[in-house]
């Protein structure tokens, strides 16, 4: 399997700030990766040097063998990494249908400013695509629902429905799971997992949840003061000591994963 | 050197008449948001309530010290019944509505202030020299400068120093700067933000009022008199960053001096210096001089 | 925006144009500056639906205006239709220019730097002794590829005119909104970060929206530049957006019929408040537009929605 | 109009929009003994309704009053016009070009009136022209002064009593010259927009051709409006100039005046004022004592002391309680001037069209209020008069604004013959100017 994602030595500082340093990684198409890490460890700033929300001090990122270090994140949304957002990033004065299907369109529109005007928001395509979405998710019931009027859970179902409507190959979830209840939290995620398994899309989600982490991962990172410190697998990963002690907290046993795993 | 001098001079009278009218508008717009056009019809109030004031003492001889105070309560109280009015009877209906559509129910209110102007006060204009023309005047050097002049100077110094006092060190003007700077927490944490709305509409209405009346003596008060405030006071406020106080200051002796310097050295370009500089000071720094843009977290 | 809707538009424009003849010589000339000016006013919609306002409208119109009254005087140019489309092309460019710098802003600032540059035009303009100053100068009686009417035919054929590109525009304006950078509207005005990270440049899609909203207000002043037969500078004084901005609210951003309906009712309103109560004609505007926002917040335009509404439930 | 009347035509506006056949009886054919029915259109709103508009449609009441009660004096005793009583519209010149454009219209199509009476803005005058020739609309200007109108084009219905305003500042600098013999610079202050400028440029244009030593030194235009001229006075302070030129009027030069007294510029220069003359009742005791003073004609205490002025001056004052100024007396004569035109043209018998008028109208002659007019400009359109400068002085005794040393220039000295442009006749030496 060649690697989808490639990060060398990457490092971000904000004046004498350090939040990421030494990242050095390779993700492989289709493999579903955790990242863990206390608030401030680097996680974020990572997924935003990623997608082009900022620009690394240091480092490089390549993506399908292509270095993308410093683009802007239209470009690289345009190259086929798409991102999911802590709070669901929705348009609030849409209904679900159009939410997808904007996004839809967007996706398939041809490049520049005559592409912007030219291309129609519901043509056959983008329709077809937004339905099929919608189907994958599971929120055909609110397809027609303003969208500032949904459940926590469909706000963020519609949010990564969003981001895979345009058939990215890399998607980046920042913690799908928060703000969601946690009865909630494990069907969200088989909904969620599923549906990108089914479009064959390599994920990157960060996660607090170590349940979650240790059921859908599998492969996980551990951040902490900017750098990683374990990566492996799930058993791997939150059996070290030293992620047990600084994020964790709590001996967890990751034989804990139930059937149905993904 | 003469020139420059009286630019100096010139600069500093037209920033006190700029800043008069400005600290209201940037105060109300800091505060609540609200980008209000009806000032322009606070200013007129003011200047006409201040031309009846001076009929009244003329006609009754008092020293002029008395009639000019009475011309500035009479504009100060006008701004209070006005502002009250406008607040509790139309912009209370629409808080909460989008900032543009604020900006449009004053324009409304403006326009209907227009006509009971002429309701109140009749097509007619009214003289308000008295002030002006018993000051008198003094000689420094070559320049004769009108006391008047220096007056209005003094008061819109005055007015920035109890401003900068008020928000500083008064229980209300701390209040103030809390619902300035984060509206939501100010209400968490137990702010009567409605009340505070009421007081500083009518406070800004009364400021407003206050550069109509005490330039009411400079002018013949008349018809349409709002009109070219309001977009002067815009330009101002706009340079400075909407809702700054000290920007409004800066603002108003950048235009004030660049102006002065215009109609001494290039009057051709007198009449766009203004939104020239403003569309300049926008390019530069979108917010104003004196308003940092907010970054947008995600 | 359903086929029935263009059905019903292109009927009503189709009713306008067969009216006209029996309608009355002043009718037809209020509505021909009613329906010219609803053009800069569909533009002010465009913006509008993404969050934006300006108040600097008045440039383009005016740009327009002066576009057409020029090339007729400089040239002896005076065909109708080629003096319309100089007025759009003018206004356009000047609106990409100016999108550069306008698509950095937003809410007030926006409005604020709009307002700030149609007065920097309306300054150049009265300075220009050459253009007439204030008094401006009169526009050349326009020809229709070689007619030459005079009189009510003048009239008629000028209300036609605009009636004409007013569908073209209406048309387009339809088809832009169904685009990906025209119903990038409410999106910008809801999460412009999404829209970012869905791969779109804001910056651009505004600009396009500024572009489109100037050539409608070029078209708009070009027309009326026609209609009225003289241009002057107070074209592009913030007054003159002040109105326009007005009418925009009055007819409410739910369609694009509603911008002619409005400014339709706008002109009425006007000109009858002029002839009622002429010295109280801005009063009975500010309280139309007060009473507007207050119980008719999404303007004329949703009261056709809400009686669809009605009718929906009933059935 | 009644109110009853607007709601009716209203109404049927309305309907005749909805069902378009309707509209055919909107417009009621008129009987011969209909009265004659005028629009008036001024400024009744906004800074141009207290200084023009009002006086110009106070006039038009009165003088309108008068001839329907037929106590006129002579020859303008008969009732109304020729018999018919006279019926006003009063309606708005604010608001844009379309605004004033669209009123015309509605005056002269919707309201069917005989003629239109008005405007005060040469921007208005402008706009309307070309609209009243299309629609053979008689149209009478009363104050804008801008020479373009006639001159642009020959114009068949469109008319204007009141002289052009070249011959405000041609007599101002003939009467600067003759008064203040030392003049060796002079400076100007004029509003930036077309009436300050054309001012400007005539009475500078006069000045080369009168003095050519004397220079110009400061030249302010200062912004329509603009309520402070504090730069401008010190501007003015730090000019050797002993002239100051200004077309200001109202709210401007009141406020003008305020500031410049609060800082003694009238006693450094000698202040000429083209349109100073309506703001006398004003200013009375603030207006320096010894400001040149123009009324744009002959116009209030300027006007020769006739029947017919004497007879102006009471009803007005009477009904008012201040005298007349300018834009009045420029209402009246151009409401006698078409009454005139009117009745010469209902001689033919039956009700006169507009054509008839106008043709009537064409190069009469005949005395109003502020003297002989003679409609010689613009073939026969444009009128000129007499003009007259005086200088202020305010009578302590009385404690009344009086006008002293006022010096009469015939028409022909101060306007350019029938066929010239102004401002070529001023550039190219007021050639044929007859001054005696």
């Amino acid at each position: 399997m060649s690697a989808i994602l490639v990060v060398r030595d990457l490092e971000k500082t904000f004046g004498s700030l350090v939040a990421a340093r030494d990242i050095t990684i390779s993700v492989p198409a289709e493999q579903t990766v955790g990242v863990i890490g206390a608030n401030g460890a680097g996680k974020t700033t990572f997924i935003n040097m990623i997608t082009g929300h900022l620009k690394p001090s240091k480092g490089s990122i390549w993506f399908e063998d292509r270095e993308i270090t410093g683009k802007p994140s239209r470009e690289i949304t345009r190259l086929g990494i798409s991102r999911s957002f802590q709070v669901a990033q929705i348009f609030p004065s849409l209904t679900v249908f159009e939410n997808i299907c904007m996004a839809a369109a967007i996706a398939r529109r041809a490049g520049g400013v005559w592409g912007n005007i030219a291309s129609p928001v519901h043509s056959g395509a983008a329709t077809a695509e937004a339905e099929a979405t919608i189907e994958l998710f599971q929120i055909g019931r609110y397809r027609d629902t303003a969208a500032n009027t949904l459940p926590q859970g469909v706000r963020k179902l519609l949010d990564i429905g969003m981001a895979v409507v345009g058939w990215p190959r890399l998607l980046l979830l920042d913690e799908p799971t928060s703000g969601i209840s946690i009865e909630e939290k494990f069907d969200l995620m088989n909904v969620v997992m599923s549906a990108l398994k089914a479009r064959k899309i390599t994920v990157l989600f960060v996660e607090h949840d170590m349940e979650i982490v240790a059921r859908f991962a599998e492969r996980v990172l551990a951040f902490y003061d900017g750098t990683i410190i374990a990566d492996g697998t799930p058993t791997e990963t939150l059996d070290d000591p030293r992620v047990q002690e600084l994020i964790s907290g709590v001996r967890l046993k990751p034989t804990a994963a139930r059937p149905g795993h993904a | 050197m003469l020139t420059a001098s009286a630019i100096l001079t010139d600069g500093l009278v037209y920033a006190a008449y700029l800043f008069i009218v400005a600290i209201g508008l940037t105060l109300i717009f800091g505060v609540m948001k609200i980008l209000n056009v009806a000032h322009g019809s606070f200013y007129a109030f003011g200047a006409y309530g201040a031309a009846t004031a001076v009929g009244i003492y003329t006609n009754a001889d008092w020293p002029a010290a008395i009639g000019f105070l009475l011309m500035l309560a009479m504009g100060m109280a006008i701004g209070l019944v006005l502002g009250i009015i406008l607040e509790r009877g139309i912009l209370r209906l629409v808080y909460g509505k989008d900032e543009v559509i604020i900006v449009l129910v004053t324009y409304a209110t403006f326009l209907i202030l227009e006509d009971v102007i002429v309701l109140i006060w009749g097509p007619q204009s009214y003289a308000a020299y008295q002030p002006m023309v018993s000051a008198g005047n003094i000689e420094i050097g070559e320049l004769v400068l009108s006391n008047y002049d220096i007056v209005l100077v003094a008061i819109a110094a005055l007015l920035a120093g109890l401003a900068y006092w008020a928000l500083k060190f008064t229980r209300y003007g701390r209040l103030l700067t809390t619902v300035i700077f984060d509206r939501e927490t100010a209400a968490a944490f137990g702010v009567n933000v409605t009340l505070v709305y009421t007081v500083t509409f009518v406070i800004g209405a009364m400021l407003g009022a206050l550069g109509g009346a005490v330039m009411a003596p400079k002018i013949a008060v008349t018809l349409g008199i709002g009109v070219e405030v309001i977009v002067l006071a815009f330009a101002v406020v706009a340079i400075g960053g909407m809702g700054s106080i000290e920007g409004a200051l800066v603002g108003a002796l950048i235009v004030g001096i660049c102006r002065a310097a215009a109609v001494h050295l290039v009057p051709q370009i007198e009449l766009f210096v203004i939104y020239g500089v403003m569309a300049l000071v926008l390019v530069v720094r979108p917010y104003g001089l004196f308003v940092r843009a907010q970054p947008r977290k995600i | 925006m359903g086929g029935r809707g263009q059905l019903a538009g292109g009927l009503m424009f189709l009713f306008a144009a067969a009216a006209a003849p029996l309608l009355p010589d002043w009718v037809v000339s209020l509505v021909t500056i009613a329906f010219a000016n609803a053009l800069v006013v569909l533009g002010l919609v465009v913006l509008w639906r993404a969050g934006l306002v300006s108040f600097g409208q008045a440039l383009y119109y005016c740009i327009g205006a002066y576009a057409v009254s020029l090339t007729a005087r400089w040239t002896g140019f005076t065909d109708a239709f080629a003096l319309v489309l100089i007025g759009g092309v003018a206004a356009g460019l000047m609106a990409v220019l100016i999108g550069f710098l306008l698509a950095r802003y937003r809410e007030i600032f926006f409005a604020m730097l709009s307002l700030a540059l149609s007065m920097i035009l309306y300054g150049v303009l009265v300075k220009s002794e050459s253009l007439g100053s204030t008094d401006g100068f009169s526009v050349a009686t326009p020809t229709f590829l070689g007619y030459a009417p005079h009189r009510d035919a003048l009239g008629l054929a000028l209300y036609w005119l605009t009636l004409g590109v007013d569908a073209i525009g209406a048309v387009l304006v339809g088809v832009y909104f169904r685009s990906v950078a025209g119903a990038l509207a409410a999106p910008i005005r809801d999460n412009e970060i999404r829209v970012e990270f869905l791969g779109v440049s804001v910056t651009s899609i505004i600009h396009i929206k500024v572009v489109v909203a100037g050539i409608l207000g070029g078209l708009g002043g070009a027309l009326a530049a026609l209609a009225i037969g003289h241009v002057d500078p107070n074209m592009a004084y913030w007054t003159t957006s002040g109105g326009f901005v007005f009418v925009t609210i009055l007819a409410g951003a739910g369609s694009v019929a509603a911008a002619f309906v409005g400014s339709l009712v706008f002109e009425a309103v006007r000109s009858f408040a002029f002839d009622v109560m002429p010295q109280l004609w801005q009063m009975t505007l500010g309280s139309v537009l007060l009473l507007t926002i207050l119980f008719l917040p999404d303007g004329l335009g949703s009261l056709v929605a809400r009686l669809k509404r009605r009718r929906e439930a009933k059935s | 109009m009644s109110h009853r009347a607007i709601v009716i035509r209203w109404g049927l506006a309305g309907l005749a929009v909805a069902t378009a056949a309707v509209a055919a009886q909107a417009q009621p054919t008129a009987p011969a003994a209909t009265p004659v029915k005028l629009g008036i259109v001024s400024f009744l709103t906004g800074p141009a309704a207290s200084p023009f508009g009002i006086p110009g449609r106070n006039g038009a009441e009165i003088v309108i009053e008068a001839l329907n009660a037929g106590k006129a004096p002579a020859p303008f005793n008969t009732v109304g016009f020729a018999g018919s009583k006279v019926e006003a519209k009063y309606v708005d010149e604010a608001g844009s070009a379309a605004n004033v454009v669209t009123e015309f219209r509605n005056l002269v199509q919707r309201d069917q009136v005989d003629a239109v009476i008005g405007y005060v803005s040469s921007g208005s005058c402008l706009a309307v022209t070309p609209v009243a020739e299309e629609l053979k609309a008689l149209t009478v200007f009363y104050d804008c002064g801008t020479p373009r109108i006639f001159e642009e084009k020959a114009r068949n219905y469109v008319f204007r009593v009141s002289p052009h305003a070249t011959m405000d500042n041609v007599a101002a600098a003939r009467y600067l010259l003759a008064k203040k013999k030392n003049v060796t610079s002079y400076s100007g202050i004029n509003q930036n927009y077309a009436w300050g400028q054309d001012s400007w440029r005539d009475f500078v244009g006069a000045m080369k051709v009168l003095a050519p030593k004397v220079t110009v030194d400061k030249v302010l235009f200062p912004k329509l409006f603009a309520g402070e001229y504090g730069a401008e006075v010190s501007t003015l302070l730090t000019s050797k100039s002993q002239a100051l030129h200004t077309s200001f009027y109202d709210g401007d030069l009141e406020g003008f005046i305020y500031q410049e007294q609060a800082r003694g510029l009238d006693k450094r220069m000698t202040i000429i004022m083209t349109a100073g003359e309506a703001a006398i009742w004003r200013l009375r005791d603030k207006l320096p004592d010894g400001t040149i003073i123009g009324a744009r004609g002959a116009n209030g205490p300027l006007a020769r002391d006739t029947e017919i002025n004497k007879w102006f001056q009471k009803v007005y004052t009477d009904r008012y309680n201040v005298p007349p100024t300018y834009t009045a007396y420029q209402m009246a004569q151009s409401l006698l001037g078409l009454k005139l035109a009117y009745e010469k043209a209902a001689k033919a018998g039956g009700k006169p069209n507009a054509d008839a008028i106008a043709a009537a109208f064409k190069g009469i002659e005949y005395e109003g209020p502020a003297g002989q007019v003679k409609m010689v400009l613009g073939d026969g359109h444009q009128g000129i008069t007499e003009t007259a400068y005086g200088t202020y002085r305010f009578n302590k005794q009385k404690k009344e604004p009086e006008i002293v040393d006022i010096v009469r220039y015939p028409a022909e000295c101060v306007n350019p013959p029938a066929g010239i442009d102004a401002d070529k006749w001023i550039a190219e030496g007021m050639k044929g100017a007859k001054c005696n």
